[in-house]
């Protein structure tokens, strides 16, 4: 049977089971194929923070978003065209972020009264009308599974457990996907356990067949590589992953090893597992006992002459504040990378939140600046972490790098760089004594950057003491002078407010160049917002689009950027800290548009909010 | 070891030294001074780390690198710095508030790892720097300005934590007993791995004279224990007191053993299972009366230094992590080209 | 003990259990669910308090008070509520990771402190909630997602730490083995003071099989060592095995012994001195090879709680501190009236 | 020989020498005298961080200021009038604070080449001219003292050490003193040592001889009482005292036992010293192993019904983040008392500060607002102490309240409230199901208030769980929803919001009625800022002034009294962080004026930046 395929221009497809069925596996591997297919895509992993959650329980369902394109696009979108429900739960869990007219597929072997009754279903949403509206394809998923295994050696039980495999099958068929990469996959993953990995690609093959011959689905659909974006080489990358990358590249520029000092928690561990398996580019990873000594672990690292990182989540950084206070003054280079979860407390530990902004400024007792860097896309984390490299070895200073969950599960494609175009970040250990009757002065400072000498052990001549009591400007020794700790504070925020010098321009996007609403943001609500104001401007309208890199300092011409604009918006996944920060700076009175639900923004819902602000003014 | 021409003064720093006068202190930042020419290394390649206390100034009169770091968290810092740089020595001091108070976890979890740090813990059995609390090592019922009925905390035996916590070395030595202190440096320089030392230390403005019982002259024989290797351990005055097997299979103290007496015991701190010094540690009461005074412990462990070190080179050696290798890392094995 | 008429269903609340299936937590819900109404504590009067982890979500499925804290900190938390009610029955829950990682200083103070708390330490040597990497307990070695090459740190053997810590009562037993599980929470909540029960659970995600050698039976007999006490340290399928008091005085295994061998260890937790216990706790080697089951320690020591109370009722009896004794409190010693 | 007794209206006294010449004991001894006496005062001591730092050392140098009137008075005095220096190193470290005209009272015993030599003099000032212009008494202080105690047992080191006590002698009879409470006082803290209390006796009151004798001293002086006080019953007080009777007072008419759980550090120690003194008022203090266990100890109190309080200073406050964000989520009363002191890290222990503001607010993971108060005055500690308490337990959260150094060891006459008129804390433990069915919902909020019902275990049939991860509604039970965690984190939001309609309106000084610039202040500014404000209008000037008790919520009115002025400034030790929530919240255009010198401001250089500003208007 020959059938149709249907050209489109993008898709958003979700897959929805139970977290013990390998939504997340079979997202991921969707995701590759449609990468190496050369399409733009982002994706939404969501899934809960228990191990395995109960089965068949709205607690327990772990979903996957992908949305595909042939151009260039932001975010994972907004609610999914296509919904793979795995169980009933997933189908109610999910059920309401579909818009009318979605498609539909649904293994309807868990669809017993039991497991219906247990998600407060009375009736078969499958034939009680529910899904009325929507181009429903109720499936035997789990059968035609079990029957294309019925051969092997497997339990039932294990024979079942292969039916993720047996959709990504059938949506590989639907969307034309190369399947070669999967294969070779599966191959690997389960090398040592033949039988697995044969009823893996067995029900693999079978879904893709069952696509191709089954009358259910009259159509295939092809989405055409994206050609628009910058021309070179291409991967797909996760957040996490990008940022570990840029900690490795960026010791590499800088001529240091790498020193990750890191507690595992949720969802940083990934950066610890990461860069754990890079050893041979003179990566050290210490699993320490708590964040306190992970952070604690890389600072006597940074003494050392070690470029030094912690990574952690919210609660994670909480515990740090004491040790990036000694940090600060030490003035000592060190990367904190904050993946911020939903708060306060265990909060939300799986989901997205931007909620560690003023953490990250303020958390800390006394006056204690630290720059702060934030990544606004999963590939952009590669480039985040090699400025926050940047600054911490230039200034000698801790650096904050914010990313967060959506980012740091989240992939897209990403455009390798090469190593050897990206920038220089050697350092310059201390020699030499740079005090009278050679002497050695571990706190007089460059004139431009005000950066202290890092004079590492092991340089003769060069012994020193450094301490977190009030130091006397230059010769480092403890001082209770008022005058000499006024000057040390405010030199300390000379130092950090003097890297807007280093910082190239603001880019502003506002294509048609009328715009009097500036929408700013920082992190991961790039996409979002950059989706939004596509979709502003395709409806005629004009915006602005602004996106910090740097939020301690603001870049130096940031003031007369919103001066320019009539109005200024700040959509943030908190209540308003980066608002709070540009109100106080720059008295304007922005308005600050907030969600707190874990979720990225939808794209719609920020363009509809922008259509009043601009109508409004 | 090498001789460098080092001398003890080469170790001070133009720093005034701000400890109260008669301050046991004083006693240990000149024997450390006098021991470091015999420890062999340049001045360049040695760091004392220290957290916060009277004790944790310290590294500001040492002439080599130093940090004073915050509260508790010494171990901690000192681990990143001698794992990323095996090639240093680096010591640590702390006090019994520092060390086993706020910094207790790291403190155990550096011996168990058998970093390759020296850990001097200056026990004055209060805090000092905060004016005279008691600590975790301050006797039952101690009254102090947090405790005026008397503190209700049952101390520890920081000799007994080190060794519930796989430690690879552990020894007590005193301020004022400077040859012993400066043997009692000598062994834990030689150790590879974590080596903690336990020092009493007289704080003589908020907890005078608390190592009076095997300070003072009267009494001290008939309490202290010296401990050494392959000698038996006897003590008193005319050594007719001495750690014997007991019948039950403990180590007990007993007085007037005759000098064939086959129970007694042989110090031997190389027991690779440390229940003997656990059991020596039990010894002591908690007014020290019985004080093991030595090495209780020297055992050999790879240090986590040399594993974490080899496991890099391991790495490196299969396939060296230069720049090509950088590049293709970044590339993945997945990816494509846009033209 | 009185009967509340209480049946273990009354324990069950309606929440859903969320661990994954086959998880040996489940196995500990259903003993300590089970053993509750033999506690004769009324359900108000009992608070679970718990850290983060897998395990430590134990408290969501007791239906008593409880409190789901933050990484590491229950026995902080459940020492501040103890010692504020000593009226009520204080258990503690967490994981190797929780109790041990993260939370290893408050756990060592509690047991010194003689806190009056229950504490169940879910060892599954892995950090489950966090997907895997390896814990305080993991074997050396341990391929995990943080230690593609293995991990380097030395493991800490829990009632090695406890006893070095001054804990008054130290047992260990099985998740599978309801019994003996039972039968120790009973000697526990018999106790006064901090009770820390170790209890080996089976992780079958991430750590399968960690306890298989005593929990398979062909292997079983061979490694487990059953404690009780007054009974000798015999076991193996015929119990030809015994913990005999070796020559030098140390506690060890041997094979083969005699019915009558007047070496064999008679297993005594009560004993003063932790020196024994921590022998017995030294059998272990780090993958259960001997693994000494059941109470190693149990002695009696003053509560904290109990001591600060009394320090509250001495200094009340002498002065209640009503609202005069507040108002002159407030008006000091020396004051004057301006008109 | 009878001398002439001058009326003067005020003084500025300092005594000066080393840590271990008693300095402080000297200096709270003379202001018992002097509260006792009925002047108004205010006290300033200073002294490094060292217990007994090098003898004859510029960094040993202890001090002790003390300002009194026979009329009220707010701050130390920005310079002393009096200046007694023990030894050469005193002298150094404290003459730049002396104006022209002052008497200087030096003993000269220490005044050798050596000693001269060690803190930088080649000659000696009493004798090259460097004194011309002071009023200088060169006394052998020592000798003096020696020769009183002639007939002692004691060793010549140990008679020495009383020369305090001589120099206290002298300045009472200088100032007309009672001395009576002085000799009880010796007698009673010497009681087990005879010796050293006859020979502290003998020296005082051959200083006191020695005044009524020498020709040296013409004239002593008289300060009345100061009547104009308000009328009751006074006694003097230092701040950390007054803060732990006012948790004490709390307690009582909160009808809970009080719990402490704190690690010892500077400058908060004294309020655990203080309160372990108190068990008979069923006080529990608990030393604990960190600052983590001790605000973790005070949860578990809090959890079963006590009124619980954690103390510490800013180092140790970075510690408590995690578990506030947690006594947030779960809802708890909880007084989290930070003792400022200088920072970053351990920075200046022994100086003041007001840079944890910020740290209060944001100091821990997620939006997790804590309302924060702030003392003003040493004996405004207990009112402020109090008001924590309200709020800590009217709408069941952690609450901040702020001291610093200055506030905690500085001392002023406070008029004692009468036990009875205090208010009413009294809480309502829930004792009944409040769900449908006999269910208890611990999360079911008071509508005005937004506070939840407090089970306490104990409480039968009320049995429930609590915990850090993100809570349904009303049932408290773990949910990972998007709404419902919107809706936690608003309503979080808005109980701590709330909290401002229980508050009184502001009180702005404003005696001309017709001034343009107002000083807003915050903590322990507000007696500098008071005088400051004070000499403004003496000189005819117009200025108002408003001080915040609370910084979060800000009083309802707040925006409202900003409006009314052309012109805002905000002096603060720190970098501007109350000014940086007031732009950010109310887009005023305030003037943050600040200084970092670990000393409370001047009023005089505040008072001429204040007529600069109105100038400018
Ligand atoms: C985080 C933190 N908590 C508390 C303190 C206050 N503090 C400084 S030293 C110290 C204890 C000192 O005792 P110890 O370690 O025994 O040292 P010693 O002064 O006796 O030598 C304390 C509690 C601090 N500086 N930082
Ligand atoms: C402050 C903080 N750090 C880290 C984490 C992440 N975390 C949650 S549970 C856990 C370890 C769990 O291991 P264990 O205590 O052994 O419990 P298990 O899950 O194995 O029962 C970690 C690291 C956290 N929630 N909070
Ligand atoms: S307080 Fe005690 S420990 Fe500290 S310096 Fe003085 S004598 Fe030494
Ligand atoms: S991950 Fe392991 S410990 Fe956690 S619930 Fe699953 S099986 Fe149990
Ligand atoms: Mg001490
Ligand atoms: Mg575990």
């Amino acid at each position: 049977m020959t059938k149709n395929v249907q050209q489109i221009d993008q898709v958003v497809i979700r897959i929805a089971g139970d977290s013990g069925d390998g939504m997340q596996l079979t997202g991921d591997r969707f995701t590759q194929e449609t990468a190496l297919f050369g399409n733009d895509l982002a994706t939404f992993p969501n899934f809960p923070a228990e191990i395995r959650a109960p089965q068949g329980t709205l607690a327990g369902v772990s979903s996957f978003q992908l949305h595909f394109a042939d151009h260039d696009i932001l975010t994972p979108g907004d609610r999914p065209d296509v919904l793979v429900a795995m169980n009933p739960a997933a189908l109610k869990a999910n059920l309401s972020d579909l818009p009318k007219g979605a498609t539909l597929i649904v293994d309807t072997h868990d669809f017993t009264t039991r497991a219906l009754a247990r998600v407060g279903w009375s009736s078969n949403p499958l034939e009680d009308g529910t899904l009325d509206g929507y181009q429903v394809h109720s499936l035997e998923l789990t059968k035609m599974t079990l029957d294309a295994l019925a051969g092997s050696e497997l339990s039932r039980k294990d024979a079942g457990r292969s039916k993720n495999m047996f959709a990504l099958g059938l949506l590989s068929w639907m969307y034309s996907r190369p399947t070669d990469g999967t294969v070779a996959f599966i191959e690997k993953k389960f090398a040592h356990k033949p039988d697995i990995a044969n009823a893996n690609l067995a029900a693999f093959k079978a879904g893709f067949h069952f696509g191709e011959t089954t009358e259910a689905f009259a159509v295939s659909y092809e989405v055409k590589p994206a050609t628009s974006m910058p021309a070179g080489r291409y991967r797909n990358i996760t957040g996490n992953l990008a940022l570990s990358y840029g900690l490795i590249a960026a010791a590499q520029l800088a001529g240091l090893p790498l020193y990750l000092g890191a507690y595992p928690i949720t969802p940083a561990s990934d950066i610890l597992h990461e860069l754990s398996r890079h050893k041979r580019f003179g990566v050290r990873t210490f699993q320490a006992e708590d964040e306190i000594a992970g952070i604690g672990a890389a600072l006597g690292a940074a003494f050392g002459g070690a470029l030094a990182v912690t990574t952690s989540s919210g609660p994670g950084i909480a515990l740090k504040g004491e040790t990036i206070g000694l940090a600060v003054s030490l003035e000592l280079p060190l990367i904190v990378c904050d993946i911020q979860r939903g708060g306060p407390s265990t909060g939300l530990p799986t989901k997205t939140e931007q909620s560690d902004l003023l953490q990250a400024m303020y958390g800390r007792n006394g006056e204690a600046p630290v720059p702060v860097v934030a990544a606004q896309s999963p590939g952009d984390c590669f480039a985040a972490a090699v400025e926050a490299a940047r600054i911490a070895l230039t200034y000698r200073t801790p650096v904050f790098l914010l990313s967060d969950g959506y980012l740091a599960n989240g992939s897209e494609p990403w455009l390798v760089p090469t190593v050897s175009e990206l920038p220089d970040l050697s350092v310059e250990f201390a020699t030499e004594p740079n005090g009278p009757d050679g002497t050695y002065l571990p706190y007089l400072r460059d004139p431009e950057t005000l950066a202290r000498p890092w004079a590492v052990p092991g340089t003769a001549g060069l012994e020193h003491r450094v301490g977190g009591i009030e130091k006397a400007d230059k010769t480092g020794n403890i001082s209770y002078d008022p005058d000499n700790h006024d000057f040390m504070v405010r030199t300390r925020q000379a130092k950090v407010d003097g890297i807007a010098r280093s910082l190239a321009p603001m880019e502003v996007e506002d294509p048609d160049g009328d715009a009097k609403v500036l929408v700013l943001g920082w992190g991961s609500t790039y996409g979002p917002i950059g989706a939004a104001c596509r979709q502003v401007r395709a409806a005629g309208g004009s915006v602005a689009q602004a996106h910090l890199r740097h939020l301690n300092p603001f870049p130096a011409d940031l003031g007369d950027v919103l001066a320019r604009y009539a109005r200024v918006v700040i959509p943030e996944m908190n209540l308003g800290q980066l608002a709070l920060l540009i109100r106080a700076r720059y008295l304007v009175d922005a308005i600050s548009v907030t969600q707190v639900r874990g979720m990225p923004f939808k794209a719609d819902e920020l363009a509809e909010m922008l259509q009043g602000v601009i109508t409004h003014e | 070891m090498s001789d460098l021409g080092l001398k003890p003064k080469d170790f001070k720093t133009d720093q005034e030294v701000r400890w109260c006068p008669g301050c046991g202190d004083y006693a240990i930042l000149a024997a450390v001074q006098g021991f470091m020419p015999e420890l062999g290394v340049a001045r360049e390649d040695i760091v004392f780390i220290s957290g916060i206390g009277c004790s944790s100034r310290f590294p500001y009169y040492m002439n080599t690198y130093g940090m004073h770091s915050i509260h508790g968290r010494a171990p901690a810092i000192a681990t990143g710095l001698s794992t990323s740089r095996p090639d240093l020595s680096v010591w640590v001091v702390t006090g019994d508030g520092d060390a086993l108070s706020i910094g207790g976890n790291h403190l155990i979890h550096a011996l168990r790892r058998n970093v390759n740090l020296k850990i001097l813990l200056f026990n004055n059995r209060i805090y000092g720097l905060t004016k005279g609390q008691y600590s975790p090592t301050s006797e039952l019922g101690k009254i102090t300005k947090s405790t005026p009925m008397g503190s209700l905390d049952h101390p520890f035996n920081p000799v007994s934590v080190a060794l519930g916590a796989e430690a690879t070395f552990v020894a007590r030595t005193l301020d004022s007993d400077r040859k012993h202190l400066t043997s009692v440096l000598h062994a834990a320089a030689d150790h590879e791995g974590t080596a903690l030392v336990e020092i009493y230390q007289n704080c003589n403005i908020f907890n005078d004279g608390a190592f009076d019982v095997i300070k003072d002259s009267d009494t001290r024989d008939d309490w202290m224990i010296r401990m050494e290797d392959g000698q038996p351990l006897r003590f008193g005055a005319n050594g007719q007191k001495a750690v014997v097997h007991g019948a039950d299979g403990t180590l007990v103290v007993e007085d007037d053993v005759a000098a064939d007496d086959p129970r007694v015991v042989v110090h031997n701190a190389h027991h690779d299972n440390p229940a003997y010094a656990f059991a020596l540690s039990r010894l002591q009461s908690l007014d020290s009366r019985y004080a093991p005074m030595g090495v209780f412990r020297s055992v050999q462990r790879a240090t986590y230094d040399s594993m974490m070190s080899g496991q890099l080179e391991t790495a490196a050696a299969k396939a060296p992590g230069d720049g090509a290798a950088l590049q293709s890392l970044l590339l993945g094995a997945d990816n494509w080209t846009i033209a």
